[in-house]
């Protein structure tokens, strides 16, 4: 009974939380885990709508976001490991060698 | 024996050329010797055109025509007629004079200079040889690139920004002319000079004036800058003054004038005689105000830059005011253009090789050392400024004469600039050879005037004179060439008329 | 009963969203996430995908999350410094966000309307059909995930060896 | 009178000789370059004798169509070539007195370096003069009109090493030009009117068309006239001929007192149908004439270079020829012409023996007791200056009494004109008797070279040896003054011969003669031309001008002979007259303030710098500049900050979402 | 179904899939100290072979296999032949510019093989779901890729900066595809434009498109999205950067003509205006932005920006044209490029050793070969007639001119003159006397792999220019896989105004 239009409302309240957050956080970890709430996010939306079109491939699509997230987490954090040892830190605003 | 496909070949026997040039080895004056050869090897196929051209008949010749690409429908689409005949004759000639004139002066990337300069060659003549105007168009910017690059690399002092300069100058207003031709194309279904043309007098019905006046607008910009007019001329100075001579033989005037003819008088007569009174305005401008530059500078080469900005605007005159004569006289005056700055700027050149400096407070009294080049100088000078018995009087008059009928007041202006000539080079003549022998002349022993030096500047006066004496020869297949393009009335009106 | 449920969770999911926002502390901040995951795990119950539900909290709050923690020991990353090195990010990036959801929000509940509601209980996908979808429909996109790993697993190898 | 007379060869064959020696003189021997160049002279000189033997009767002209020069539609311009009596007379003069200049300068240049270089330009010279006056049509002419400008120019400046002479060529040839724009704006009326431009072509359509008074035939007539006034030295455009002195002596008698400068006359007389419809420029002509002969002849009084006193005499003379046609007495004009031709070149060549003898010297007032050291000189001299004294029975006698005569009878303003001519009249009487007292009277003030402040107007081939640095000329140090070779003296004997007797072809009928030459040119002006009046008047007025003459010489016997302090005091007296006349009215300064100078300025700083550098080379740069800074403000987003990017992200990803959703299409559609 | 053996259909993908595996499993088993340019090699004949297969596919009919997920037609094997000779050259560069003693190139050479599998998928997926993995694969392999620097601080860097913002754009395009699956239920490209076909205005659908829109916009670095371009270029290897700013934006406007003209062509009065504006700015960003340049590779980012706002001019002709025209300058950019970044790689190594503009002063001298090629390259990134630049310019606005778009033709051109002008900059500085110490002294000779990159940069530079008539009839062909338009935005308001 409830309307679909709040599961993607509040979808869209999450993606734009994660984006706020990977504008505001510092710490290059939490601007990551802003991206996983943007997904997860999106989740939601594909989820509702499957519900809505009692359709499977939307769960599907769900599976392989995880998969994806998964992946990503993995070499985002490698790429974070490598940031650190030759940056020594963790801060978003300080990787800035490259720019105009 | 019309050789078959001899349009092609005198075009892209350059390019082979300086295919060849790259592989050459650097050493000795190999380079400059092949150069030579395969110019005049140009020269010489360029020479069939006169001599098998069919004057009886109109319309084209020696045209070649098949499909180069299927969609859009593009066209290798070349040919012939008068008025573009003795322009792609100039330009073979021009390629030998600019060989020998770049012996001695281009002592060090020999190899580089004389693969672009031949590349040039091939985009000239293409230019004047393509009928097809999206093949034209490939050859009108092509012809940038060596230009630019071998301003970039033998520009004397501000080589690179001077080719910047020059490309930009020519390039952007050709974007405009790109777009119009695509318009052109979108409406017409063709690329193909010939068919266009029928159509767009066919149907001019499809076309709104405004749409057409745009396109003809964007055409007229983007020649009026190579030839250069007035307001236009912006890059000229600077590249005649960085060009290695034998590019700045070749930079300014014919292609653009031709253009003009070409297209905006081909393509668009009723526009053309829109812009008329603007254009006609803006050549005498250019004719007084080239003049009263050319009197005040004290650097040759920026000299001669400035007496060519006023000597073409006789020549768009001509061309906008659409008497028979006029654009006989046009055409006519843009070929002695090419023959006489080339030697003037040849002459510059060799007195730069001797003394290293373009600067006339520093020459003197150089008569008695270089007669002879004090004499060919005279002579060229005498040329430009039109004296009669050489070309430049038949065109000058030629145009005057024929605008003087529709345009008493601009004509009588432009005509000062005849006078204006007389005194800034008889000023130049002084300063370069007369007068007591300045320091420099005077402590400083030159070569004498070489072998090379008279093989090339002689011909080069006996063709002055020529050009002055046999005109008809030559405007023969001219006035067959823009006798289409002028205005059906004769420029004479005849005292019964007038009664 | 639903609703209040989805108010709930609905509720605890921003809650948690905003406090990973406003947390200082990067292990603050995924525990917070955590707390997301996991609600939106309940959603997905209401939502009738139960099987998701289970592999929301196993792969996401379980695995990637730890991964996600351990990183975070292992470069031990104290709070975060307020720095100021983008104002553009305030100045741009906030109106953009706050646009985004304004849009988005508008959006949905425009067509909200068609949308209509939830049906709680009704039809079950089962992990039958689930699998009949992803081993058949979707074979291929099942394989190609195997790359994808590939890929990542060789990425991290390459990327955190260290030099010698 | 046969089929071909072979007129191309009278200028063909001055032009092979100029080919010869322009291409090979420097090589050959001098013997062989003052050869070639006396023969290609000699040649057309016999030619146009013969002509003038065999011609002579003939009614009609005679045409000779050389081919095509210039065609375009309609129009055509061909090289081709007229003979009639007009022609002929001129050519006799050209071709005779070319000839004998060409002997006298084998003497005078004897020693000058570029010997074969005078030699090609002089044959050049005679080529445009010959091929000026053989002309069927204006464009032809035109060619002689700016090539004889070419020779004067290469001709003045011949010592080009010398800045001044240099300039000076550079001055004739500008100022010519501008009288050659007159020309060519009448030749595009005429263009433009008649479509063609040869001479019976145009004459024969206005003859046809007797209603056509003044309109665009006077101003084709002006136009004319202005081209006249810059080749022939009138006002206002008169200013480069005594410059033009800087040449070498034989030059200024050929070029610059005989033949060129009177091309302008000439010109006027060949077009005297165009100019008889349009009275308006006939009296324009003959003002400016008058003015110019009487204005020169004020400053001729008082120079003291002796050539630069024949300048602006020449000037005045031609300034009666003028007044001559601009009473549409074209035949007088003529007879002037020729008479003029003769004692002025004659003046000159004697000038130039003078100077030859003084080892350079041109000033008047460190001559003087020449008489005897230079014999010939000064009995050809004498006879010079007593015929364009106008002293009967010499040959200026006949002729300037003419043109008095017909101004007088002129009907508008003729009395007028005619007082001015008979003052004119009496200045160059007195002034060439005070030329010819302070060169060959009194006691010889001749010591060195020249006066302390007159050291900038040394004698050009002195300085050019000089200069040049050949052998230095041997008289140039050697002060002894003595008479010069015989080739030198034997052109001045016919001269003076001819200025005794050259005026008896035109003894008008009062004189008991029948003006000959007016008769002779009948043909081709008309009797329309000269007006009669009663013999009583004729030779009243004859007596007149013969007194007037004989007081401006008694007038420079006092001052210059008798009482030799007298000059000094009277310009004392008249201290500003003085000054006026020896700075020339200050009219070069007056046109370099009004015109050159101007010019100049405006073009370097107006044009130059303003216009060119400033705004459209600004215009360039200023764009790619333009460009450039939108180029920083793209680089500023690039702050390199990755939240920063991040901000750019969302905002363009809301505004995309927003513009595709609520689709702002109405642009498109 | 056809009759075509199903794994024909993804043939080249398998291939590479197969030669990417052995790589992974010989690399570990190869001693420590011996070079990997073995492995290259072998991956080169692997991408040889993948290039040989999607050739072959030419022959196949046309068809889905896999339950309708992939789709051989002339389309997709035009990309799949674009992006495998991309990817050839590319590890030729890498070949060249690689010493024996870099570190972990077999991962290098591995990463670039499924990369590229991931971008064959991309552009042969008709299931957004595959299209999404595609994505990822070619997205992450690049990531790590640009990250392979790891001495410097800027190789992790960049791959931070592109991963980052990568993957923030990655949930922008994953947002898309939820709201069209939302609209229309479905993700195969078929049935969603059946669906939107037959439904009323799905605005649901429209604010998808808009997403999917950033997500590809953000791959294909098209402005507003174009931000991370510069400076992961900058960070990146060259020879990485070569792969990146072509093969993978070569994939993504496949995709991104896949889904426009595939599965929304009738909101094309929706995305017209978008791209229209998306070109604009893209152009004149990148344009003006790489004037100010010194830094070489930065220059050529915001030359690629530029770039791509070029080809998406040609998005707008509605037509297979425009197809045609986007195809065939993703082509040409793709071989002018790619030669550029194989001249730059060679002179800069691995590792950048010539950042600046002004390092590369009398490069022509030094090696005519190298500087006679730059020279080629650049002038056809000028658009100079007889280069493939000249002619995908001149297609892309013929067929924006077509669609009655002046405006954005005269801008485009305007902006060409504009580029002109810091090409031209480089091409001087390339015939500039050499000063003593400038570096380009210290080139190496060029080696065989370099060789035959130019070789075949150039050589399709100046076939492309010169006879680029065979190209475009397969372009054609793939555009006529659509079906074109209809076109009702042909008399545009644009027309109207002139």
């Amino acid at each position: 009974m409830v309307p679909i239009s709040y599961y993607l409302v509040l979808s869209a309240i999450l993606f734009s939380i994660g984006v706020a957050a990977f504008l505001i956080k510092r710490n290059i970890i939490t601007v990551f885990m802003s991206i996983e709430l943007m997904l997860n996010a999106v989740n939601l939306t594909f989820v509702a709508f499957a519900h809505y079109f009692h359709q499977v491939s939307g769960q599907i699509f769900v599976f392989f976001v995880m998969v994806v997230a998964a992946a990503e987490a993995a070499v985002g954090l490698a790429i974070i490991i490598a940031v650190f040892r030759t940056r020594n830190t963790l801060n978003v605003d300080q990787v800035d060698l490259m720019k105009l | 024996m019309l050789i078959g496909h001899i349009l092609t070949l005198t075009i892209f026997v350059p390019t082979a050329g300086a295919i060849v040039v790259a592989l050459l080895p650097r050493k000795g004056r190999i380079v400059q010797w092949w150069t030579l050869l395969v110019s005049i090897v140009t020269f010489a196929l360029t020479l069939h055109f006169p001599a098998h051209f069919a004057y009886g008949q109109t319309g084209f010749q020696f045209v070649e025509n098949c499909s180069w690409i299927a969609n859009p429908a593009i066209r290798y689409h070349l040919g012939l007629d008068g008025l573009s005949m003795w322009l792609i004759v100039l330009t073979g000639f021009l390629s030998v004079v600019g060989v020998l004139a770049s012996w001695s002066a281009i002592e060090t990337r020999t190899k580089e200079f004389y693969f672009f300069f031949l590349l040039q060659q091939t985009a000239m003549i293409g230019i004047f040889a393509a009928l097809d105007i999206f093949l034209y168009y490939c050859f009108w910017e092509l012809s940038l690139i060596p230009m630019a690059i071998l301003i970039a690399i033998f520009g004397r002092e501000r080589g690179p920004r001077t080719a910047l300069k020059f490309f930009l100058y020519t390039f952007i207003p050709s974007a405009l002319f790109l777009v119009a031709i695509l318009w052109l194309y979108a409406k017409t279904g063709t690329f193909d000079y010939v068919t266009m043309r029928q159509f767009l007098i066919a149907n001019s019905a499809l076309f709104t004036p405004n749409a057409l006046f745009w396109a003809a607008l964007a055409f007229l910009v983007a020649f009026a800058v190579k030839v250069p007019v007035f307001p236009l001329h912006g890059w000229l100075g600077d590249t005649i003054s960085d060009a290695p001579t034998a590019m700045a033989m070749v930079v300014a005037g014919k292609l653009g004038l031709y253009s003009i003819l070409r297209f905006n008088l081909g393509l668009f007569p009723a526009q053309a005689r829109e812009f008329a009174p603007w254009m006609i305005a803006l050549a005498v401008i250019g004719i007084l105000y080239g003049a009263c530059i050319a009197l005040v500078q004290t650097d040759i080469k920026r000299l001669i830059a400035y007496a060519i900005l006023s000597a073409l605007s006789f020549c768009t005159l001509g061309i906008f005011c659409f008497s028979l004569s006029g654009l006989d006289g046009a055409v006519y005056q843009f070929i002695n253009e090419g023959v006489s700055g080339a030697a003037l700027l040849a002459l510059a050149g060799f007195l730069y090789e001797r003394y290293e400096t373009y600067d006339m407070q520093r020459y003197g009294g150089l008569a008695a050392r270089l007669p002879v080049l004090a004499t060919l100088f005279v002579i060229t000078c005498m040329s430009l400024i039109g004296l009669p018995l050489f070309n430049g009087f038949v065109g000058e008059f030629l145009i005057l004469s024929g605008s003087f009928a529709s345009h008493h007041g601009w004509v009588i202006a432009a005509t000062v600039g005849v006078i204006l000539a007389a005194a800034y080079m008889l000023c130049m003549i002084q300063r370069i050879f007369y007068g007591p022998e300045s320091a420099m002349v005077a402590e400083r022993p030159v070569a004498r005037f070489s072998a090379r030096e008279h093989i090339l500047l002689w011909p080069m006066a006996v063709l002055m004179l020529a050009m002055g004496v046999l005109s008809p020869f030559w405007i023969r297949a001219i006035d067959q060439g823009v006798a289409g393009l002028a205005d059906s009335a004769t420029h004479t009106i005849s005292y019964l008329e007038k009664r | 009963m639903h609703l209040v449920l989805f108010f709930i969770f609905g509720g605890l999911c921003v809650a948690g969203a905003l406090n990973l926002l406003f947390q200082r502390h990067p292990i603050n901040s995924a525990l917070s996430l955590i707390v997301v995951m996991s609600s939106l795990a309940v959603l997905y119950l209401l939502l009738g995908a139960e099987f998701l539900a289970a592999a929301q909290v196993i792969v996401y709050s379980g695995a990637i999350m730890v991964l996600f923690t351990f990183v975070i020991m292992l470069l031990n990353a104290g709070r975060e410094e307020r720095t100021h090195g983008s104002k553009a990010a305030y100045a741009i990036g906030i109106p953009g966000a706050a646009a985004l959801f304004a849009a988005l929000a508008y959006i949905f509940i425009s067509n909200g309307s068609r949308m209509g509601m939830t049906t709680p209980g009704r039809s079950l996908i089962t992990t039958t059909d689930l699998s009949r979808v992803l081993f058949r429909d979707l074979l291929l996109p099942f394989e190609v995930t195997s790359v994808l790993i590939l890929v990542a697993i060789l990425g991290a190898v390459a990327l955190a060896r260290r030099e010698h | 009178m046969n089929s071909s007379l072979h007129l191309w060869l009278i200028p063909l064959i001055p032009f092979a000789g100029f080919l010869a020696n322009g291409l090979a003189g420097r090589k050959l021997p001098k013997a062989l370059v003052s050869a070639i160049a006396l023969i290609a002279t000699a040649i057309p000189f016999t030619q146009v004798a013969w002509l003038w033997f065999n011609f002579h009767a003939a009614p009609a002209p005679y045409f000779e169509h050389l081919g095509t020069w210039i065609q375009t539609g309609a129009f055509r311009a061909g090289f081709d070539l007229q003979l009639d009596q007009l022609s002929l007379v001129m050519l006799l003069v050209v071709t005779g007195v070319g000839f004998l200049i060409h002997i006298y300068s084998v003497g005078y240049m004897a020693h000058e370096e570029g010997y074969w270089r005078f030699f090609a330009y002089l044959n050049l010279f005679m080529f445009f003069m010959l091929t000026l006056v053989l002309a069927e049509n204006f464009l032809l002419m035109f060619v002689g009109w700016e090539g004889v400008g070419l020779a004067s120019y290469l001709l003045i400046g011949f010592y080009y090493l010398k800045n001044s002479a240099a300039n000076a060529g550079k001055k004739a040839f500008i100022v010519n030009r501008i009288g050659d724009f007159g020309f060519l704006i009448a030749m595009f009326l005429l263009v433009a009117r008649f479509g063609t431009l040869s001479f019976s072509g145009v004459f024969a359509v206005v003859a046809q068309h007797p209603e056509w008074q003044g309109g665009f035939l006077t101003a084709i007539a002006l136009f004319l006239v202005l081209g006249a006034t810059g080749k022939s030295a009138q006002i206002p455009l008169y200013i480069w001929l005594p410059d033009a002195m800087e040449g070498p002596t034989p030059v200024s008698a050929l070029i610059h007192a005989a033949t060129m400068v009177t091309a302008g006359v000439y010109m006027i007389a060949r077009t005297h149908v165009i100019f008889n419809r349009s009275p308006l420029a006939l009296s324009v002509v003959a003002i400016i004439g008058v003015a110019t002969a009487c204005f020169a002849a004020t400053i001729g009084i008082v120079q003291t270079d002796i050539k630069r006193v024949l300048a602006y005499s020449t000037i005045s003379q031609l300034g009666y020829m003028f007044l001559a046609c601009g009473v549409a007495s074209y035949a007088s004009g003529m007879f002037h012409l020729v008479t003029h031709a003769f004692f002025k070149a004659l003046l000159f060549l004697a000038a130039g023996s003078v100077i030859h003898a003084l080892g350079g010297e041109q000033d008047m007032r460190v001559m003087g007791g020449l008489r005897r050291k230079l014999p010939v000189t000064f009995w050809t001299m004498t006879a010079a200056v007593f015929a364009i004294s106008g002293l009967p029975p010499f040959a200026g006698f006949f002729s300037k009494d003419e043109i008095l005569y017909q101004t007088f009878l002129a009907p508008n303003g003729g009395k007028v004109l005619w007082i001015v001519g008979l003052i004119t009249a009496f200045l160059t009487s007195f002034y060439m008797f005070r030329l010819w007292y302070l060169t060959f009277f009194g006691e010889s003030r001749y010591r060195n070279r020249s006066l302390p402040e007159h050291g900038a107007a040394v004698h050009a081939s002195s300085t050019s040896t000089l200069v040049l640095e050949a052998e230095p000329e041997p008289h140039a140090h050697s002060h002894d003054t003595h008479e010069s070779p015989w080739i030198m003296l034997f052109p001045l004997a016919i001269l003076g011969i001819l200025s005794l007797i050259g005026g008896w072809i035109g003894i008008p009928a009062a004189l008991g003669g029948n003006n000959e030459i007016a008769r002779f040119l009948d043909p081709v002006f008309g009797s329309s031309g000269t007006l009669q009046g009663s013999n009583q008047l004729a030779l009243t007025l004859a007596a007149v001008s013969t007194l007037v003459a004989l007081a401006g010489w008694l007038l420079a016997h006092l001052f210059y002979f008798a009482r030799p302090a007298l000059p000094a005091r009277v310009s004392s007296q008249l201290r500003g007259v003085y000054t006026l006349l020896v700075n020339k009215y200050w009219i070069d300064e007056i046109y370099g303030a009004l015109v050159v100078t101007p010019l100049l300025l405006v073009s370097r700083y107006v044009l130059k710098a303003l216009i060119d550098a400033g705004l459209i080379d600004g215009a360039t740069y200023g764009s790619a500049y333009a460009a450039r800074g939108v180029g920083a403000i793209v680089q500023r987003v690039q702050s390199g900050n990755i939240r920063s990017y991040a901000g750019w992200l969302a905002v363009g990803a809301a505004v995309l979402l927003i513009f595709t959703y609520f689709g702002f299409t109405a642009h498109f559609h | 179904m056809n009759t075509v053996p199903q794994i024909l259909r993804i043939l080249p993908e398998v291939i590479l899939t197969v030669v990417g595996v052995l790589i992974m499993l010989i690399e570990p088993v190869m001693p420590g100290r011996v070079s990997r340019k073995s492995l290259g090699w072998f991956a080169v004949v692997g991408l040889i072979l993948a290039l040989g297969a999607s050739l072959y596919q030419y022959q196949l009919p046309a068809g889905t296999a896999f339950f309708g997920t992939v789709q051989t037609d002339a389309f997709s094997v035009f990309f799949h032949v674009l992006i495998c000779g991309i990817s050839l050259v590319c590890l030729l560069i890498a070949l060249d510019a690689t010493s024996a003693q870099t570190e972990g190139m077999g991962e290098f050479y591995a990463l670039a093989i499924f990369g590229t599998v991931g971008m064959l998928f991309m552009t042969c997926a008709v299931e957004l779901l595959l299209v999404f993995i595609g994505l990822e694969i070619s997205s992450i392999s690049t990531y790590i890729l640009a990250g392979f620097r790891k001495r410097s601080a800027k190789g992790p860097e960049s791959a931070l900066k592109y991963f980052l913002l990568g993957s923030f754009a990655t949930a922008f395009f994953l947002y898309g595809i939820a709201l069209t699956f939302g609209a229309t239920g479905s993700t195969r490209i078929g049935v969603i434009s059946g669906t939107l076909a037959s439904s009323a205005t799905p605005m649901l659908a429209i604010a998808g498109l808009a997403l999917i829109i950033i997500g590809i916009g953000f791959k294909v670095s098209a402005a507003p999205f174009q931000v991370w371009t510069p400076d992961v270029y900058e960070g990146a290897p060259s020879p990485v950067v070569a792969l990146m700013s072509t093969a993978p934006k070569a994939a993504a406007f496949a995709v991104l003509l896949r889904i426009l003209f595939g599965a929304f062509p009738v909101l094309h009065s929706h995305w017209v205006p978008v791209l229209w504006w998306l070109a604009v700015l893209s152009m004149f960003i990148g344009n003006l932005g790489a004037l100010r340049q010194k830094n070489l590779k930065r220059m050529l980012a915001y030359s690629s920006i530029a770039h791509a706002g070029y080809l998406l001019v040609a998005f707008t002709a509605l037509s297979p044209d425009g197809i045609a025209a986007a195809s065939f300058y993703a082509v040409s950019y793709a071989a002018m490029n790619v030669g550029i970044f194989a001249v730059v790689s060679h002179a800069g190594g691995f590792d950048d050793r010539l950042g600046l503009i002004e390092d590369f002063g009398g490069l022509a001298y030094r090696s005519p070969l190298l500087g006679g090629s730059m020279a080629i390259f650049l002038i056809s990134l000028i658009g100079i007639p007889f280069t493939g630049g000249f002619f995908g310019k001149f297609y892309v606005f013929t067929a924006a001119i077509h669609a009655g778009f002046i405006w954005l033709a005269i801008l485009g051109l305007i902006n060409s003159g504009i580029a002109a002008y810091y090409y031209l900059r480089v091409l001087a500085t390339l015939y500039t006397r050499p000063g003593e110490s400038s570096p380009v002294g210290h080139i190496p000779r060029a080696t065989t792999p370099l060789l035959f990159a130019l070789l075949l940069t150039v050589a399709a530079t100046l076939i492309l220019g010169i006879v680029p008539g065979r190209i475009l009839a397969k372009a054609n062909a793939a555009a006529h896989t659509y079906p074109a338009v209809s076109g009702n935005t042909r008399a545009t308001t644009e027309t109207a105004q002139r």
